[in-house]
C-alpha cells in the first residue's frame, strides 16, 4: 500500500508536467490571434495562413507571445492551477462567498459544484441499485431456469451493444409523457448500464459451488432456496463485489450521459452547459469532479467489500 | 470397540447391491461406470473400495447415496430405495476436500445441514458440541476452517457429517489430500471414532496400507468396464494399534489386495 | 385491448415454448441451442408490436418494429454511409489506436514495476471517469470529422484495456516463472512464451468491453458535432424531426454492428484461446 | 387554480425571459394558472413532449413545428411572440466571404434538430449544392451548441442567433469587424421562431382555449415586463437557472436583443409571416420540411380572447 | 544400471552444501526454513528428501536450483555458486504439478527450453523425439496436455526437464498429485529411466515407500526450523523389483525412515 505512494506521485507529477508543456501548443493559434489584436507583431501569416502552420513551429517562432497559452480566459486546453482555481470557485468560492451561497441563504448554491455533484451522486446511487437488484436477480433465474439461462444470456450481452447512451433523451422524454421525471429517468440509464455488470458477474458467482458442494447441499436434501441462501449467495459474494464496482462507474456514466439532454442540474448538464457557452475551464472543474465522485464511490464499494469479506471470516 | 462389535450383527445387510450398473451417455459415446456390481453390507461394518481412477468408486458411491441412479440392478439402503433413505437422511457423506465453507465458523459449519434440516436452535447447538468434543475439536467452534491445519479441517467435515445422525458414513478418499504422518493419525482416530460410535461406513481410498488398516472388508475394483474383482474380509483382529502394519497378517491382506489391484491395472 | 391480451398471450406461449425446448435432453441440440435466443428475441418483437398498436401509442413516442423494419430496409444507402463514418471511420481507428496503445504501456508497466504501481492506481482512476464528458473538447480539438471521434474512443477503450492486459501478463503462477528461470530464460523469452500466451484470455476479455465502449464513444462524440452523416448523426436529427423510426433505424444499425464485432471476437478468442478451460467445455 | 406545464425548445436563458418573468412576478397566479416551466435541450424535441402528454403547451420553431404536423402530430400555432428571426450566418471577413455568393467552396455551420430547413431553402435558392466543397457547393458540418468552429478556424461560417451565440463570438475577443453577418431576415429566407403551439385536438375543448388565453396573456405581460426592465428580467433567469451556468452580464445583453425581436408583439399570429415562413420552407430543395401546404396550423382563437379581454 | 553405477564414483561431489541457512522475512517476523543444513551429493546418487510439511524440502531444492539465495553457508553446485550453474543450465526442475503449458502441445512443451537454450531446429525435433520415446510417449507429441491423464501430463514434464540433458534432474513431489497405482508403475519408470541416464537426482516426497524404493540415499527432515534429522545410506541394491518392497530389508529401512519423521513431528 504504502510502497505505491511515491511511484503513484511520480505520475501524477509526470501528467502534470506533460499537461503544462501540452498547453502551450495547444492554445498557441488562439494566443497568437489576440496578441496580434493587441497590436504585436507575430510570425506566421495571418490568422487564416498560421491555420496551415504546426503549433509547434509557431511556438518556437513566438516564444515570448506562446507562454500565454498558461494564462487564456477561454483555452482550448486549460493547463491544471485554472482548473483548480474554477474548481474552488465552483466549489467551496460560491458557497462562502456567492450570493446564493451556503453561507448567504443556508441552501447550496445552484451555481456551486458540491449541488451538481448531490444531484448526480442521488441519481448515480439509485440507479445503481435498481440495476444492481435487477442483475442479481436475473443471476439468479439464470442460474436456476436453464430456458433463461439460454434465451436471455445473449441478449443481455446484445442489450449492451445498443447505444444506450443516444436513447437517452428518448427515454427522458418517454418516461417523461407517463409522469416519470425528475432524478428517475436518469436513474433507469444508470441501472441499464450497471446491470450488465452485475449479471455477468452474478452468475459466475452463483456457479461458483463446484459439484462437491451442490452434492453435499443434496446429501442433506436441501431444497433450492436452502442452497440459493446458504451456498450460492455467499459464494458469489467475492464476484459480485468485483462487479459491484465495474456497476457503480457505469452507473455514474449512465446518469451523466442522462443529465445531457436535460438542463435540470447535475454534473453533465454542468459540462453541457459548459460547451455551449464555450467554458472549457467550467467542462474540465465538473470532469475532474465526476473523476472524484467516481473514485469516491468505487472506494465506498471497496471498503464495503473489505468489510464484507472480513465479517464473512475472510483469511484478507 | 465391544460396542460396535455387537452392533454389527443385529439386523440384516444395511446395504444392498445386487446387478448393479450405471452407464454414463457422454459426447463420445456410452461410458459403462459400473457393470453388475453385487454387494452387501451389514450394520457397523467399515467397509473400503480401493481400486485405480475411473474405475467408479465414487460413482458407486453416488449411487447409494442417491447422488446417481443406477441404469438397472438393485441397490436398497436400509431396505428402501437410496432416494427414500436420502431424504430420510441416513447418511453423511464426506468428500476428498474437507470443503468447509470459508465464510462459516467450524461451528457454523458442522450446523449448516442442522439448520436445513430444521433442528431447534438449542439442539442444534448441543449437537455441535458435542461432535466437536468426538472429533477432538472442542474448542476450536469458533475459528474459520482457514484458521486450521488440512486435518483438523478433515475432522471437522466428519464432525460435520456425524452431526445429524445419520445411521451410515460416506467417505469418499477423505484424506487423500494430506501427507502421510498426517493421515497415519487420522486414520487412527477414525478408527477409534468407529469404534466408539458403531456406523457403518462406506470408505473410498487409493492407499493399499490404508485401506487394510481401517476395514473389515476391502472391495477390489477394476476400471473399464468398471467392476468388483475381489472382496477381502480382513482377518485382522479389531484392536489395531498403528505398528499392525508391519504384522504379517497385515501385509498379507496387503499383497492381496495389490496383486488384484495390479491384475486389474491396465495404462497408466 | 384484445392486442394487448394477445401480447400477454404471445410471451407466455413464447416462454412456454423455450421451456419445453430446454428441457428432457432437447437442450443439447445445436439446433435448440440457436433457436432458443431467437424464440425470445422474436417473442419480445411481437410484444412490442401488439402493445403499441393496442395501447396506440403514438408513433412520435415509440413506433412498432415493423416500421422500424420497413425504415431500415428502405433507407439502406443512407445508414450504410452511417455506418461507414461512425463505425468504420470512428470507432475503428480509435479502438485500433486505443488498443495498441494500451498494449505496448501494459508491456512497459509490466517491465517496469514502479510505473505498474504508480500507473495502475491511476489508471483505475480514469477508468472511472465519464470520458463521455471529454467528447465536446475532443470536437473541439480534433473537429468534426471521425478523428475526433477516434479521440474519443481512445480515451475510453485504452484504461480498461490496459488494466486487462496488466492483469493478464501477472495472470501466471508461481511455478510457470520458475520453470522459465530454470531454463536461464531472459525477459524477452519469459514474455513471449509465457506472459503474452497467458495474457491473451485477458486480453480478449478487454477487447470485448473495449469493442462495446468504442461504439458508444463514436456514437455519443457525434452529438456535439459531426458531418452530415453517421449513426450519432442520424440519431440526433431524425429525434429533432420527430422520425423515430428512423432512430430506431440507426440505433439498430449501431446494435448490428456492435453484436457482429462481438460475436467476431468471441470466435477470434475461441481459436486463440482454445486451450483455456473456459473455452473447453 | 388551473395547472399549465410549458414545454421550452432550450435550455433556461433569457430568450424565454418572459415566462420566468411572469412566474415570477405572479402575473400567471393573476390568471388563476399554476405554470410549471421545463427547460429544454439539445436532444430534447418539444413536438415529442406534448405528443407524449409531458406538456401542455410548447415553445417551438415554425419549421419544426410544421415538420411535426406532418409527422402526425397535429401542432397548432395559437400565439407568436417572436416577430422577427434572430437567426443569422456568422462569417470570418478574412475567409473572402462579403455576400451569399461567396459562399461556394466553404464550410458552414448549421444547426440540425428541424433547424436546418430554412438553410438548406436558402442554399438551394443560391443554386450551391450541400454535399461537399467544391465550385458550386458548400461543405456542411452537423454544428454543437457553442461557437468553438468558427473560434477554431474548423468552419468559415456557423450558424448564430443575434441573441446568443454572436455575442459568445465577440466575448471570445473577436471584434465585429473581423466578421461577416448574413441575417436570414435580410436574406429573405426568414422563418418563424419562438411560437406557443398545442395539440389541435385540445383546442376543441373550450375551458382548454380559455385556459391558454390566459396563459398567453401572462405570458405577454411578462415579456412586457421583461423588455422594460432588462436587468432584473435577465436576473430572473438566472435564479430559475438550475445548470447555474449562467452570468448575468451575457444574459442582460440576450434580454436586449431578444426585445429587439419581439417589439411591438402583441402575440397575435401575423399570416404574412406565416405564408413567408411556408413559402421558404416548401422551397426546401431536394428534401423540403413539408411536402403539402398545411392546413390549420394556427388559430387566432386564443390570441382574440386574449386580446380582447385586455 | 551398471552404466549408473560406474558414472557415480567418477568424480568430486555434484552437490555440495555446507552449514546452509535459510531465513524468509515474513510480515510476522522472520521464519527460519532452513537451520544448518549439510549435504554432499556424489554425481549418480539418486536422493531422496523427507519430511512433513512446512520442513523445507521444496526450500532446499529450490537453493539447489538458485531460484532461492541461503542467507548464509556454502553452497556450491559441480564446483560453482548454483546461479552460475542455472545459467550454465545443469539442471531440470519437476514440479509436484506437470506444469504444462495449456497453449503448447506436449511436443510443442518439451521443445520449449530447447527453444530458449537456442538449439537449432532439426536438433530440438530431434531431441523432443528422443525424450518422448524415453518416457514412453512416443506418439502423443501432438496432443495438448488437457487430452492426456495425470499420468502421462508428468511424464511429459519429465521429459521437459530431460530433453537439454542437464547433469542433474530437480524433482518435487513429482508424483503427488497422482494415485498409488500410477504411481507405482511411474516410480518403476523413473527407476529405469535412471539407469539408463545415470542423472544425479533430488527428489521429493511424502512417501516413503517411494522414497525407499527410488533412493540410494534418504534425507529425513524435520521443520520448524527446518534441518536434517537422518540421512540413510540404502542397504538395497540398485536393481530393484517392485516386490522389493515387502522385504526385510526394505522394511528396516522404511521402519527407520518412519521412526525419523515421527521423532520430527508435532502436532497434526
Ligand atoms: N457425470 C459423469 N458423466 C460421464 N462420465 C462420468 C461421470 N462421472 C464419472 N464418469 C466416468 O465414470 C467412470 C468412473 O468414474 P468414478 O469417478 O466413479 O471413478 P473413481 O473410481 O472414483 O476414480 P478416482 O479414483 O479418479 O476418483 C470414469 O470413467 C468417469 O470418467
Ligand atoms: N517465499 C516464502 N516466504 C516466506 N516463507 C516461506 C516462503 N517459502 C516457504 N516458506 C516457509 O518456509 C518453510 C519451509 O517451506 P517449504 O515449502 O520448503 O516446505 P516443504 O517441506 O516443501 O513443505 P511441503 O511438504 O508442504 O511442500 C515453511 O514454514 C514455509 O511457510
Ligand atoms: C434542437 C435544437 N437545435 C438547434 C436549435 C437552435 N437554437 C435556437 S435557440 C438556441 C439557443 C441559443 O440561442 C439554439 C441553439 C434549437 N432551438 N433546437
Ligand atoms: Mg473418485
Ligand atoms: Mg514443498
Amino acid at each position: 500500500m504504502r510502497r505505491s505512494v511515491l511511484p503513484v506521485l511520480w505520475v501524477v507529477l509526470a501528467i502534470l508536467v506533460v499537461w503544462y508543456v501540452a498547453a502551450i501548443p495547444m492554445n498557441v493559434r488562439e494566443v497568437l490571434t489576440q496578441a496580434e489584436r493587441g497590436g504585436a507583431q507575430v510570425w506566421g501569416g495571418t490568422a487564416a495562413e498560421r491555420q496551415e502552420r504546426s503549433a509547434l513551429a509557431l511556438v518556437a517562432r513566438n516564444p515570448g507571445v506562446a507562454m500565454a497559452g498558461w494564462s487564456q480566459e477561454r483555452p482550448r486546453l486549460p493547463v491544471p492551477h485554472q482548473v483548480a482555481v474554477e474548481l474552488w470557485q465552483s466549489t467551496v468560492g460560491e458557497e462562502v462567498f456567492g450570493r446564493r451561497g451556503f453561507v448567504q441563504t443556508g441552501e447550496f448554491s445552484n451555481r456551486s459544484l458540491i449541488t451538481h455533484a448531490g444531484i448526480t451522486l442521488g441519481a448515480t446511487v439509485v440507479g445503481f441499485l435498481i440495476g444492481t437488484a435487477a442483475g442479481v436477480l436475473l443471476a439468479i433465474g439464470i442460474v436456476h431456469n436453464r430456458a433463461m439461462d439460454m434465451s436471455v444470456m445473449p441478449w443481455a450481452v446484445i442489450s449492451q451493444t445498443v447505444p444506450i447512451v443516444a436513447l437517452a433523451p428518448m427515454i427522458v422524454v418517454v418516461l417523461n409523457s407517463v409522469g416519470v421525471q425528475g432524478l428517475l429517468p436518469k436513474a433507469v440509464i444508470s441501472a441499464y448500464l450497471s446491470f450488465f455488470p452485475v449479471v455477468v458477474g452474478m452468475v459466475k458467482g452463483l456457479r461458483a459451488p463446484d459439484r462437491m458442494q451442490l452434492d453435499q447441499m443434496h446429501t442433506w436434501n436441501a431444497g433450492t432456496g436452502d442452497t440459493l441462501r446458504k451456498l450460492r449467495l455467499p459464494a458469489s459474494v467475492p464476484y459480485l463485489f468485483a462487479s459491484l464496482k465495474v456497476a457503480i462507474a457505469a452507473a455514474l456514466v449512465g446518469t451523466i450521459v442522462g443529465e445531457l439532454p436535460v438542463q435540470r442540474g447535475g454534473l453533465g448538464a454542468r459540462m453541457l452547459a459548459g460547451s455551449y457557452y464555450g467554458q472549457t475551464v467550467q467542462i474540465w472543474a465538473a470532469l475532474l469532479m465526476a473523476a472524484v465522485l467516481a473514485a469516491g464511490l468505487v472506494g465506498l464499494v471497496g471498503w464495503l467489500e473489505r468489510r464484507t469479506l472480513r465479517a464473512m471470516g475472510g483469511a484478507a | 470397540m465391544a460396542n460396535a462389535a455387537s452392533l454389527s450383527r443385529t439386523a440384516g445387510p444395511v446395504i444392498e447391491a445386487q446387478g448393479v450398473n450405471l452407464v454414463f451417455q457422454t459426447a463420445d459415446g456410452p461410458v459403462q461406470a459400473l457393470r453388475d456390481v453385487s454387494l452387501s453390507v451389514a450394520k457397523g461394518e467399515f467397509v473400503s473400495f480401493i481400486g485405480p481412477s475411473g474405475c467408479g468408486k465414487t460413482t458407486l458411491l453416488r449411487c447409494v447415496a442417491a447422488l446417481e441412479t443406477p441404469s438397472s440392478g438393485r441397490l436398497t439402503v436400509n431396505g428402501m430405495d437410496p432416494d427414500a433413505a436420502r431424504k430420510a437422511r441416513a447418511y453423511g457423506y464426506v468428500f476428498q476436500a474437507a470443503g468447509l465453507y470459508p465464510w462459516r465458523t467450524i461451528a457454523g459449519n458442522i450446523r449448516l445441514p442442522l439448520e436445513i434440516m430444521g433442528f431447534p436452535r438449542a439442539e442444534q447447538d448441543a449437537r455441535v458440541d458435542r461432535v466437536l468434543r468426538l472429533v477432538d475439536l472442542a474448542g476450536f467452534g469458533r475459528k474459520y476452517p482457514w484458521q486450521l491445519s488440512g486435518g483438523m479441517q478433515q475432522r471437522a467435515s466428519i464432525a460435520r457429517a456425524l452431526a445429524f445422525d445419520a445411521d451410515i458414513l460416506l467417505m469418499d478418499e477423505p484424506f487423500g489430500a494430506l501427507d502421510e504422518i498426517v493421515r497415519d493419525r487420522l486414520n487412527e482416530e477414525l478408527l477409534g471414532l468407529w469404534a466408539r460410535t458403531g456406523k457403518t461406513t462406506l470408505f473410498v481410498t487409493h492407499s493399499i496400507p490404508e485401506a487394510v488398516y481401517l476395514s473389515t472388508k476391502i472391495v477390489v475394483m477394476s476400471p473399464r468396464p468398471g467392476r468388483i474383482t475381489d472382496i477381502i474380509d480382513s482377518p485382522l483382529p479389531r484392536e489395531r494399534p498403528l505398528d499392525i502394519r508391519e504384522s504379517p497378517e497385515f501385509l498379507a491382506v496387503a499383497h492381496r489386495v495389490r496383486e488384484g489391484l495390479r491384475a486389474g491395472h491396465i495404462e497408466v | 385491448m384484445t392486442l394487448v391480451l394477445l401480447a400477454v398471450a404471445v410471451w407466455v406461449g413464447g416462454w412456454a415454448l423455450n421451456g419445453w425446448l430446454t428441457r428432457g435432453g432437447r437442450e443439447r441440440l445445436r439446433a435448440v441451442r440457436v433457436a432458443v435466443p431467437l424464440i425470445f428475441g422474436a417473442t419480445i418483437l411481437l410484444c412490442w408490436e401488439l402493445l403499441v398498436r393496442g395501447l396506440d401509442v403514438p408513433p412520435a413516442i415509440l413506433p412498432p418494429p415493423s416500421r422500424i423494419g420497413a425504415t431500415f430496409a428502405g433507407n439502406l444507402p443512407v445508414l450504410w454511409g452511417d455506418f461507414v463514418q461512425t463505425i468504420l471511420k470512428g470507432a475503428f481507428s480509435g479502438l485500433a489506436i486505443g488498443v495498441a496503445a494500451a498494449l505496448a504501456v501494459a508491456v512497459l508497466v509490466d517491465r517496469f514495476d514502479a510505473l505498474r504501481r504508480g500507473l495502475l492506481p491511476v489508471g483505475s482512476f480514469m477508468a472511472a471517469l465519464p470520458i463521455i464528458g471529454v467528447a465536446p473538447i475532443m470536437v473541439m480539438w480534433f473537429g468534426f470529422g471521425w478523428q475526433s471521434k477516434a479521440a474519443v474512443v481512445v480515451l475510453m477503450v485504452f484504461f480498461p484495456m490496459l488494466v486487462n492486459a496488466v492483469a493478464g501478463l501477472a495472470d501466471t503462477t508461481q511455478m510457470q516463472r520458475d520453470l522459465m528461470r530454470t531454463y536461464g530464460a531472459g525477459y524477452w523469452a519469459t514474455l513471449g512464451k509465457l506472459r503474452v500466451p497467458a495474457a491473451l484470455p485477458f486480453v480478449f476479455n478487454g477487447l470485448k468491453i473495449a469493442a462495446t465502449l468504442a461504439m458508444i464513444g463514436a456514437i455519443v462524440a457525434e452529438f456535439f458535432g459531426s458531418p452530415t452523416q453517421g449513426i450519432g448523426f442520424r440519431i440526433s436529427t431524425a429525434n429533432g424531426a420527430l422520425q423515430l423510426d428512423m432512430v430506431w433505424a440507426a440505433i439498430l444499425v449501431g446494435a448490428l454492428a456492435g453484436s457482429a464485432v462481438y460475436g467476431i471476437i468471441t470466435l477470434v478468442e475461441r481459436g486463440a484461446t482454445f486451450w483455456h478451460p473456459s473455452q473447453r467445455t | 387554480q388551473d395547472a399549465v406545464t410549458l414545454q421550452l425548445k432550450w435550455v433556461t436563458q433569457a430568450q424565454f425571459a418572459g415566462y420566468y418573468v411572469a412566474l415570477d412576478q405572479g402575473f400567471y397566479g393573476e390568471e388563476n394558472l399554476d405554470v410549471t416551466i421545463l427547460p429544454g435541450g439539445p436532444d430534447i424535441a418539444p413536438t415529442q413532449v406534448i405528443a407524449g402528454g409531458g406538456a401542455d403547451v410548447v415553445v417551438d420553431w415554425m419549421p419544426s413545428a410544421l415538420a411535426a404536423r406532418e409527422a402526425g402530430v397535429p401542432l397548432v400555432n395559437i400565439a407568436q411572440p417572436f416577430q422577427a428571426s434572430g437567426m443569422q450566418l456568422t462569417c470570418w471577413a478574412d475567409s473572402g466571404i462579403a455576400a451569399p455568393a461567396d459562399f461556394a467552396n466553404h464550410t458552414l455551420g448549421v444547426w440540425f434538430s428541424g433547424n436546418e430547413y430554412p438553410f438548406l431553402s436558402w442554399m438551394s435558392q443560391l443554386g450551391l449544392q450541400t454535399d461537399g466543397k467544391d465550385a458550386d457547393g458548400v461543405e456542411v458540418l452537423k454544428q454543437g451548441f457553442n461557437v468553438d468552429p468558427l473560434i477554431q478556424r474548423q468552419a468559415d461560417c456557423i450558424s448564430t442567433m443575434t441573441y446568443n451565440e454572436y455575442w459568445q463570438v465577440i466575448d471570445a475577443g473577436v471584434t465585429p469587424e473581423e466578421l461577416v453577418n448574413f441575417k436570414y431576415e435580410d436574406q429573405g429566407v426568414a422563418t418563424l421562431e419562438d411560437g406557443l403551439y398545442v395539440l389541435e385536438e385540445s383546442l376543441a375543448d373550450p375551458a382548454f382555449v380559455d385556459r391558454m388565453a390566459r396563459f398567453v396573456r401572462a405570458s405577454m405581460r411578462g415579456w412586457q415586463w421583461a423588455e422594460e426592465n432588462p436587468e432584473e428580467a435577465a436576473q430572473i433567469v438566472l435564479d430559475n437557472d438550475e445548470t447555474g451556468a449562467q452570468t448575468i452580464e451575457h444574459q442582460t445583453r440576450m434580454m436586449g436583443e431578444v426585445a429587439k425581436l419581439i417589439g411591438d408583439s402583441t402575440g397575435a399570429l401575423d399570416p404574412a409571416a406565416y405564408e413567408r415562413t411556408v413559402a421558404t420552407l416548401m422551397a426546401g430543395g431536394s428534401a423540403p420540411v413539408i411536402n403539402a401546404v398545411p392546413e390549420g396550423a394556427w388559430t387566432t382563437a386564443v390570441t382574440d380572447v386574449a386580446l380582447a379581454a385586455q
